[in-house]
């Protein structure tokens, strides 16, 4: 078998470990990667911005009302006085604790109930699908506005409501995905050793599943961000004085005239940010499911 | 039950629902339809004929990967048509798949070592890890490929060391009956070459039983010790090796050896080229099925349906009123 | 076809059913009692008496379920609580230019999306397509908020330009139309390209290739026609976005829309109309994707001849 | 020389991750009219990658002809502008393809996919250009020409989808149909029925037919004459009786013996060991040394040219050339 060896060496010697490959990729992709960058900063403001203010995000201060763009204050102040970028940099926990957090919730809720109605099929698939089907019937703003409209507005029924309509679009997905492996021979040689229904389920299906969710989290990240900053706007969300994006650009439209640096900038940072998660998904996805790459 | 018969196959049907609406009545694809056939120990029995004959789904039949509508699958003298999941779980373990795409039969992300583990881990968890280690370590030299790969995944093998990757995985539970669905069709020649010998000495070493499905007649001529030829869902021919390819009965197994390219530009053959194509398997003709392409149908064929027979002195069986 | 049409229109019936039935039970749903919720905190007990009884909350449940579906078949909505107005009246005045919003914006939308993905996929990974993918990944980033807000004070504050809201012309549909297809145009745009992409790689284009067609005739006379009947099943999916967008985009522009009442009805907790509302916005997103799926069916041969 | 096709010494090299790859490198052969030439090797040798090169049909892949030349008729194909290329593709030469299933436009029905290509090529108005394609569906054997010209491809088996291929790709009456891997995808009686299609047209159209192919059958079968590649290479080219005959090449030697024979049953087929090397990390020398029982020193130094015998036959091994006569060819 020499022959053999030397072949296979050769082969290694081209293809590294699947991380090292995956991160060489990814630093190929200039955009995903200052994108993921970008992400990084944003989590790390999320993380200790509270701390590194300039100044409280909170506190009014009456002599320094409406103020446009200076040197103290970059961009500017409020009607009340506070400085907004450091509301800004407040307000990074907000919108991203309610995005990553409500996709979390639907994304694992959704990859079961996926992986369930794919793998089982007949009877459970068509309910877990039929019930996807009426959810669906509901456009996503407006599922989440009727059931902010029944629990009344506040951050934790935001999260509740973007939570409840990613749902059914991870569940879609990761049953789309399922049913693709579940037909492939490795899963049914595994079938025809005798492995049981849960090993196969979870330790052969469940990680082909995971790129084009890792794919799709990055996406809906973005699009909950929007989503819940939608609702704040229109006054169902996070409480309006609280330093949440959304609300700031709620409250900031009586001065679209007269202060327009309070319409700019929270639009800008939502815009950044849903912008750089695009760009992370699309470049995740060119690499994790080259597939549908293009 | 007859003596050193390790599988036995009897009136064995599935038939496949093809959902047309709520408005028409169901129709079926009878994929394998009233198939009755026998497999001594140590010897290899050939399922051939063309896409849609049912050869693949009667593998699959016999390995409970999907169940049976009528039929007796009799192995080792236990009737699993009816088993339930679990026994059918413990009979996995003498009796193993080999698959067609060695490619998309072994699992992308684990290691080769993990991947034959895997039957070990399932079917005899108390073993230690080197006892499983040391085990996988001989298969893998049995089966030809060096210990020293064993950390791979399959994607940095070939084609060729990928099947032989899937040979160990069947073996490593020392089977009895192997099921090869198609293991050397997705391979080069002389690969092919290279696969084909490895299976038959696993078969003179360990007295391997073989249920070897192929479409391509000079493999199985070369593997077989008994053919069985299956046109959309019935046997229509099964005999000894030499009987088939020396002395085909049936009309369609003649123009199916005839079909096959002969690389020797010397043997200019006369060969019998047949009309038209294989019919739907949903809607297939009545009587015998193959009377709407066959040179020699008669009124008959289009009426009846033609029964096992045995024909002359080598325990040949044909289905075909030509011989009834 | 005929079956196909067939199945799609009865598949949709129970989904209307479930729909209704859910947003019927949606004033149930209201934690604590709707009608003194509705009848505010100073509110005595006959005042919610007399709320219940307009609403039929002192019915059975099911009674109120037949009650409700009759006077749904009949066109009739109930009875604004603020307004007293009947709901269909007040929906009557906004349902026309709302859908005319609704028809621009996507209309617009279509076309341009359509355009940009195909010069994107002709000069794929060169610098039209880069500008195209550009333009579409900021235009699903961007909030449709924020994006009316800044046309606002470019075009009405500093330039004067366009009404900050309101239709008397027809200057008041342009800056919400462009707000809400914005979206709709960058994922229409994205899709077009990749799905024509797709096709561009299919064995048939390399058969028409072989055959000596010049590109353009591979492009529009073989790839773009399979490539845009997944394009007409995303368009459907779009208008869902499009319906919620109108919900934000009408509050920006305080255009006299569906969308704008829907969220005043919330704020005044005025139920039945939040009800009607809910069972209009979901029963045309209903219908608008049957209408893509029978489109969808008719533009694909394999389910037209089979 | 051939008087329709001439490829002489072409190498196409494909990128990858910037790294240029050359996967073919060193192939000459050549087709005369109205004759059946076979290329044949295993997967990866090259073959499919040259008969795409003929028709520079490199569009969206990163592969590229490097050198060498590709004279059809008078014309050197790679010398041609992409407009004059097209004028040859489907009116000249012509090609089908191993996917039936994918090959035709699934949204277009049989009759417009005809019609187009005709009216383009010969110029006839769409009435004539409607009576030329049933014609050619006549020719490939569907029976109810006309009834099929409406049909949508998915309407249609395997087989008659390759028909109509052939149909699509004889409408012009190309004078070379290129035909790569054309019945690989379809059963052994269809398999056949498409042969012996092929064989009739090359009889009474005098068309001649590239045949690439794995299938030593096939090619015994079918072919006047034969190219064996290896590792892009062509490693040996001679009658198909010769060839089969007495191959020169140890590899062609290897692969005859690999397969399995009907009627000619033996215990154990001669395999042929090892694997064909990566392209990206080709040996030195001769690309057959590693798995060849003949080898000698020489092999793994030098490569050996393609040379041609007293009686028309080439081959690439040095058990059949000596290096003075290699050297002589190269000061020569």
């Amino acid at each position: 078998m020499s022959e053999t060896m030397t072949v296979s060496k050769q082969q290694i010697a081209s293809k590294r470990g699947t991380l090292s490959t995956f991160w060489h990729d990814f630093r190929q992709r200039k955009v995903a990667f200052i994108s993921f960058l970008f992400f990084v900063l944003l989590v790390i403001l999320a993380v200790i911005g509270p701390y590194i203010v300039p100044f409280n995000p909170q506190t009014p201060d009456y002599n320094h009302v409406l103020q446009g763009m200076s040197q103290k204050h970059w961009a500017g102040t409020d009607e009340y006085g506070r400085d907004v970028l450091s509301r800004l940099i407040a307000g990074t926990r907000i919108s991203l604790g309610i995005g990553i957090s409500s996709v979390l919730i639907g994304a694992m809720a959704g990859t079961i109930l996926g992986l369930v109605s794919g793998y089982f099929g007949k009877w459970v698939d068509k309910t877990i699908m039929r019930i996807c089907d009426v959810l669906f019937a509901f456009p996503d703003i407006l599922l989440a506005i009727g059931i902010v409209a029944i629990l009344g507005p506040g951050l934790k029924n935001v999260i509740f409501a973007v939570a409840f309509f990613s749902v059914p679009s991870f569940a879609r997905m990761v049953r789309g995905k399922t049913l693709e492996v579940k037909e492939m021979l490795f899963i049914e040689a595994e079938k025809s050793i005798g492995a049981k229904t849960n090993r196969i389920i979870f330790r052969h299906i469940f990680p082909e599943t995971i790129p084009i969710i890792i794919v799709y989290l990055t996406m809906q990240v973005g699009t909950a961000i929007l989503a819940a900053a939608s609702l704040s706007f229109l006054g169902l969300g996070a409480s309006p004085s609280s330093p949440d994006w959304g609300a700031m650009l709620s409250m900031s439209r009586d001065y679209i005239g007269t202060a327009f640096n309070l319409v700019f900038f929270p639009g800008l940072a939502i815009f950044l940010t849903v912008l750089s998660l695009n760009n992370l998904g699309d470049g995740l996805r060119d690499i994790l499911d080259p597939k549908i790459k293009d | 039950m007859v003596d050193n018969e390790l599988l036995k196959v009897k009136g064995l049907k599935k038939y496949f629902p093809i959902s047309n609406g709520w408005f028409s009545s169901k129709e079926y694809v009878k994929a394998v339809d009233e198939v009755s056939f026998s497999v001594k120990k140590g010897e290899t029995l050939s399922l051939v004929g063309e896409s849609g004959c049912g050869k693949s789904t009667l593998g699959r039949l016999i390995n409970g990967l999907i169940k049976a509508d009528a039929g007796d699958i009799v192995f080792k003298g236990d009737n699993l048509a009816e088993a339930s999941e679990t026994k059918w779980r413990s009979y996995r373990k003498p009796m193993q798949m080999i698959f067609q795409d060695p490619y998309a039969s072994l699992s992308p992300r684990m290691k080769i070592k993990e991947i034959i583990a895997e039957p070990l881990k399932i079917h005899d968890p108390s073993l230690s890890r080197e006892e499983r280690e040391a085990k996988v370590k001989s298969i893998l030299e049995i089966c030809g490929i060096d210990y020293y790969h064993s950390d791979k995944y399959p994607h940095e093998f070939s084609g060729g060391q990928r099947q032989r990757i899937g040979i160990a995985r069947a073996l490593i539970l020392q089977p009895e009956l192997i099921i090869a669905d198609e293991p050397v069709s997705a391979l080069d020649v002389s690969i092919q070459a290279q696969i084909l010998n490895l299976l038959k000495k696993l078969q003179k070493d360990y007295q391997l039983t073989y249920l070897f499905i192929s479409h391509d007649l000079s493999v199985v001529e070369h593997i077989s010790d008994h053919v069985a030829v299956m046109y959309l869902g019935n046997i229509v021919e099964i005999a000894p090796r030499e009987a088939i390819f020396e002395d085909p009965k049936h009309p369609y197994t003649k123009a199916l050896l005839s079909s096959v390219p002969i690389p020797d530009p010397k043997l200019k053959r006369e060969s019998i080229i047949l009309k038209g194509e294989i019919p739907n398997a949903a809607n297939p003709p009545k009587g015998c099925k193959f009377h709407t392409r066959c040179p020699l149908a008669m009124s008959i064929c289009s009426k009846e349906i033609p029964i096992m027979k045995t024909v002359g002195d080598k325990q040949q069986m044909v289905a075909c009123h030509l011989y009834q | 076809m005929k079956k196909y049409i067939v199945k799609r229109i009865l598949g949709i019936i129970p989904l209307l059913f479930v729909v209704s039935f859910l947003i019927f039970l949606f004033i149930h749903l209201v934690p604590g009692d709707p009608a003194r919720l509705i009848a505010g905190k100073d509110a005595d007990l006959q005042q919610i008496n007399a709320i219940k009884h307009q609403l039929h909350l002192d019915e059975p449940l099911y009674k109120q379920y037949i009650d409700y579906m009759n006077n749904l078949f009949h066109g009739n909505l109930g009875e604004s609580i603020k307004s007293k107005v009947p709901v269909s009246e007040l929906i009557g005045e906004r349902i026309v230019p709302s859908l005319e919003l609704s028809l621009l914006s996507i209309a617009w939308a279509m076309v341009i999306g359509v355009l940009i993905g195909i010069i994107s996929a002709i000069f794929k990974n060169r610098w039209p397509d880069n500008i195209g993918m550009i333009t579409a990944v900021s235009g699903i980033s961007l909030p449709n908020f924020w994006l009316g807000l800044v046309m606002i004070q470019i075009f009405s504050v500093k330039l004067g330009l366009l009404p900050t809201g309101g239709i008397e012309t027809w200057k008041g549909y342009l800056m919400p139309s462009i707000a809400l297809g914005a979206g709709i145009m960058a994922m229409i745009a994205r899709f077009t390209r990749s799905s024509l992409v797709q096709t561009l790689k299919e064995d048939f284009i390399r058969t028409g290739r072989s055959r000596g067609y010049s590109g353009l005739t591979i492009v529009f006379g073989h790839a773009l026609r399979s490539s845009l009947i997944p394009v007409v099943t995303v368009a459907g999916l779009q208008f869902g976005f499009l319906l919620g967008g109108s919900i934000v985009v009408e509050t920006v522009f305080s255009f006299p829309g569906m969308g704008r009442l829907l969220i005043n009805s919330i704020q005044m907790r005025d139920y039945p109309v939040v009800q009607a509302e809910l069972m209009l916005f979901s029963f045309e997103f209903i219908l608008v994707n049957l209408i893509v799926d029978l489109l969808y069916g008719f533009l694909n041969p394999k389910i037209r001849y089979d | 020389m051939h008087n329709l096709l001439n490829v002489n010494n072409l190498q196409i090299a494909f990128r990858k991750r910037k790294k240029s790859i050359k996967v073919v490198n060193g192939v000459d052969f050549g087709i005369s009219k109205g004759e059946i030439v076979g290329i044949v090797g295993e997967s990866g040798c090259g073959k499919s990658v040259t008969s795409l090169s003929i028709m520079r049909l490199f569009h969206d892949t990163s592969g590229e002809v490097v050198g060498g030349t590709i004279q059809f008729k008078e014309k050197d194909l790679l010398e041609l502008s992409e407009r004059e290329m097209r004028r040859i593709r489907g009116k000249e030469i012509a090609m089908i393809f191993q996917e039936p299933m994918t090959s035709l436009n699934p949204v277009m029905k049989i009759g417009k996919q005809l019609i187009q290509g005709i009216m383009l090529h010969l110029g006839l108005n769409r009435e004539e250009a409607k009576q030329q394609a049933v014609e050619m569906l006549k020719l490939v054997g569907i029976p109810r020409a006309e009834s099929i010209m409406n049909e949508y491809p998915h309407q249609l088996s395997g087989g008659m989808r390759q028909r109509v291929m052939i149909a699509i790709a004889m409408s012009c009456e190309p004078e070379l149909l290129i035909a790569d891997e054309p019945t690989t995808a379809l059963d052994v009686t269809i398999q056949a029925q498409i042969l012996q299609l092929m064989k009739k047209i090359q009889r009474e159209r005098g068309t001649a037919i590239l045949l690439i192919t794995h299938d030593l059958g096939v090619v015994a079968e079918s072919c006047d004459r034969v190219v064996v590649m290896y590792a892009g290479r062509v490693v040996e080219e001679a009658t198909v009786e010769e060839l089969f005959e007495s191959p020169l090449h140890p590899y062609t030697q290897g692969l005859i013996e690999s397969v399995p024979k009907i009627g000619n049953r033996k215990e154990e087929l001669y395999s042929i060991p090892g694997h064909v090397p990566n392209p990206e990390a080709m040996p030195n020398g001769c690309k057959f040394a590693s798995r060849c029982p003949y080898v000698m020193d020489i092999c793994r130094e030098r490569e050996p040219q393609l040379v041609s015998n007293n009686n028309g036959r080439k081959q690439r091994c040095w058990l059949h050339q000596s290096i003075k006569e290699e050297e002589r060819k190269t000061i020569g």
